[in-house]
């Protein structure tokens, strides 16, 4: 089958089927994290919480190195990494700051210039 | 029949939980934020909803992937909030109002809107906070129906199509046997991108002339695709649908009744945008 | 692009599996109901389908009333059977055509169709049994996309909704990008009434004037409001609306390639009907 | 608020909003027979399983008396009270001389008789 042609936005990977059909483990195991219960589970051996939900290495790689970009790569979706986040205490601006390969000081930064423009 | 007394769109960013638990209102980095809501207080004090109807979108709390609605709808009698992974409070359950979602599920089933019921339901903080916002001191005789929309796998239903839903509530609303006064609210956006190399894209240009066209021709929204709603306005800011969906329930005219919009809270445009129908 | 071969609209009554799982179609109470198959084996046989499209209802095992959607299809790699509660034997699992799932959820989508989207959905009797009655020899190469509808809880959509919903997966299918052969199916029905003073309700002269009009005529049908259809064909009748949307999948112009029916099988009305498109 | 005029159809009653609002309890307990073990801990103690998930009176005596028309009355759904009656082994004929008041044998020669028409 010829590979549709899918609009391109700098910066951006649109959560699409495509997307959503490669990260299903992923984001069920981060959907998951909704239980504080599943949170403790997954701190004691993230490995072993991983295989649990059938994670590929590259899930799984991404997951116990906290690579957000290498996540959203592996089909993660936004909204279920950031329950990941959450058990590590990151904040939006901790993931937007490590995505963007600057301090949360710079991130921030650019944020506040955002509003002045 | 029921009367839609106006409309409030305003931002959800779960940050804002924080804020609110830890009585941050007046502190500098928010005080410009929560300083545009007293208007809306003293709004609401004088068109005194009974009901409100929330249109929303859900963040993973209610809905996986396993079954994700494009329009779903509450028919409960109460709405929990839960725990929803990243640390914010949990609040305390909201009463819904099952003749007015049963009415609505009724009239936009029949116009053709396939809607997924749900006489159980999580409301995450797309629901909750805006809620909070507006009735600080929580108000225990309000009645809400949430209406969730997808915003989070694409394909998203389009512009065109949720305005059109929003004016099927419109007209849903308005054929209620009932005296209540009805306030629709829709949350989210504006502007903002959580994830990939453009995380921290703003574009307050746009939401500004969005903010001004939504009261005056929301129709100008529909000229977009949701590919370049995401180009001008963010991954997440697209949820700038909800404001539209609401929008297209106010009817045909409105006029804005009192806007804020400041940046950023979090990552994030945060826009509040009141409007009463005339 | 992919080509429809056809389609088949059958009932999906539970106790089918019984009597596959035990041998009985030559007994005296099934040989009427069964010998209606093998023309249909061998029209499969000629036009061999790579892939069903199984437009159906489910009856309380994937759905439950707290998520309830109008419309839905599978996304995923495969569908499991389970325990539905009745005593029916649970079958093995079949493959999924993740392609054209999210082909057909791109194309609907767009098309206004506000789909709930599953990419884990287990499938009931009104899925499995249909496909087990078609290839009483399990094809292990046939590739599935479930399609369900509400037939559960009013307001479900209504006849015209229906038929306008599978025109739109006529359309998708066939500006699929492969060279794939599509088989459409919808299962249930004829007349039936399982529940109150009037369960054992059927209506055989509706039934094959609906099976004549269904083929020559399907915009016929839109004429009957969902509670007609109900007075007319008993509360789980109703599920001829699977029928409508698989026949409207099929396109303008079909022929039957071959008809069988039967009363009764249980509490129904048994209808079998082969179409090919032309 | 006045009610809305509904279709009326002779021995039949919709399965509608004001019927699913009214057995959603009802509904919920019977959903759970989907499951083997929940089938055997209702048949241990009925009246406790219908207090588990929260029956009214007019639901857990139309349970426990095992009558049809009751839970429908109450709210049954159809399909959902098909599991309950699995529980018991009841199928669709039994179900159906029960709430025609008709022996089995009847509502199948009744049965019978409308092919014939
Ligand atoms: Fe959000
Ligand atoms: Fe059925």
């Amino acid at each position: 089958m010829a590979p549709k042609t899918k609009r391109v936005i700098p910066g951006t990977t649109l959560f699409d089927g495509d997307m959503a059909r490669k990260g299903y483990a992923l984001n069920k195991m981060c959907f998951s994290f909704n239980s504080e219960e599943n949170r403790q589970e997954f701190l004691k051996d993230p490995g072993a919480y991983c295989d649990k939900f059938g994670l590929n290495e590259q899930q799984k790689k991404a997951v116990i190195s906290l690579q957000v970009l290498d996540m959203l790569a592996a089909g993660g979706n936004a909204y279920f990494i950031a329950k990941l986040g959450g058990i590590y205490k990151l904040d939006m601006q901790d993931v937007g700051a490590q995505q963007t390969g600057v301090t949360k000081e710079e991130f921030q930064a650019k944020l506040v210039a955002a509003g002045r423009e | 029949m029921a009367k839609i007394v106006g409309g409030i769109n305003v931002t959800h960013v779960p940050y804002i939980g924080r804020a609110i638990a830890g009585n941050l209102q007046q502190d500098a980095y928010w005080k410009p934020f929560f300083d545009g809501f007293p208007p809306v207080h003293a709004w609401l004090d004088k068109v005194k909803p009974d009901v409100a109807v929330v249109v929303y979108n859900d963040h993973g709390l209610n809905f996986f992937l396993d079954k994700m609605p494009t329009f779903s709808i509450g028919a409960a009698a109460e709405y929990s909030n839960a725990d929803e992974g990243w640390g914010i409070p949990t609040v305390a359950p909201f009463k819904g109002d099952q003749d007015l979602s049963w009415h609505l599920i009724d009239s936009l089933i029949e116009a053709e809107f396939d809607l997924t019921t749900c006489q159980e339901m999580l409301v995450d903080h797309a629901f909750t906070l805006p809620l909070e916002l507006l009735w600080p001191t929580r108000n225990a005789a309000l009645r809400t129906v949430p209406i969730c929309q997808n915003t989070v796998q694409f394909p998203l239903p389009s512009a065109k199509r949720c305005l059109a839903f929003g004016r099927a509530i419109n007209k849903a609303i308005e054929s209620w046997d009932s005296d209540a006064r009805v306030v629709v609210l829709g949350t989210g956006g504006l502007s903002h991108q959580l994830e990939g190399t453009r995380a921290g894209f703003i574009n307050k240009k746009f939401d500004l002339e969005f903010m001004d066209k939504l009261v005056s021709d929301p129709d100008w929204v529909t000229q977009y695709s949701n590919e370049d709603l995401v180009e001008l306005t963010g991954t997440q800011g697209i949820e700038l649908l909800n404001w539209l969906t609401c929008r297209g329930a106010l009817g045909g005219k409105v006029k804005a009744v009192h806007t804020n919009y400041h940046i950023p809270i979090s990552n994030t445009a945060a826009g509040l945008l009141a409007m009463e129908t005339v």
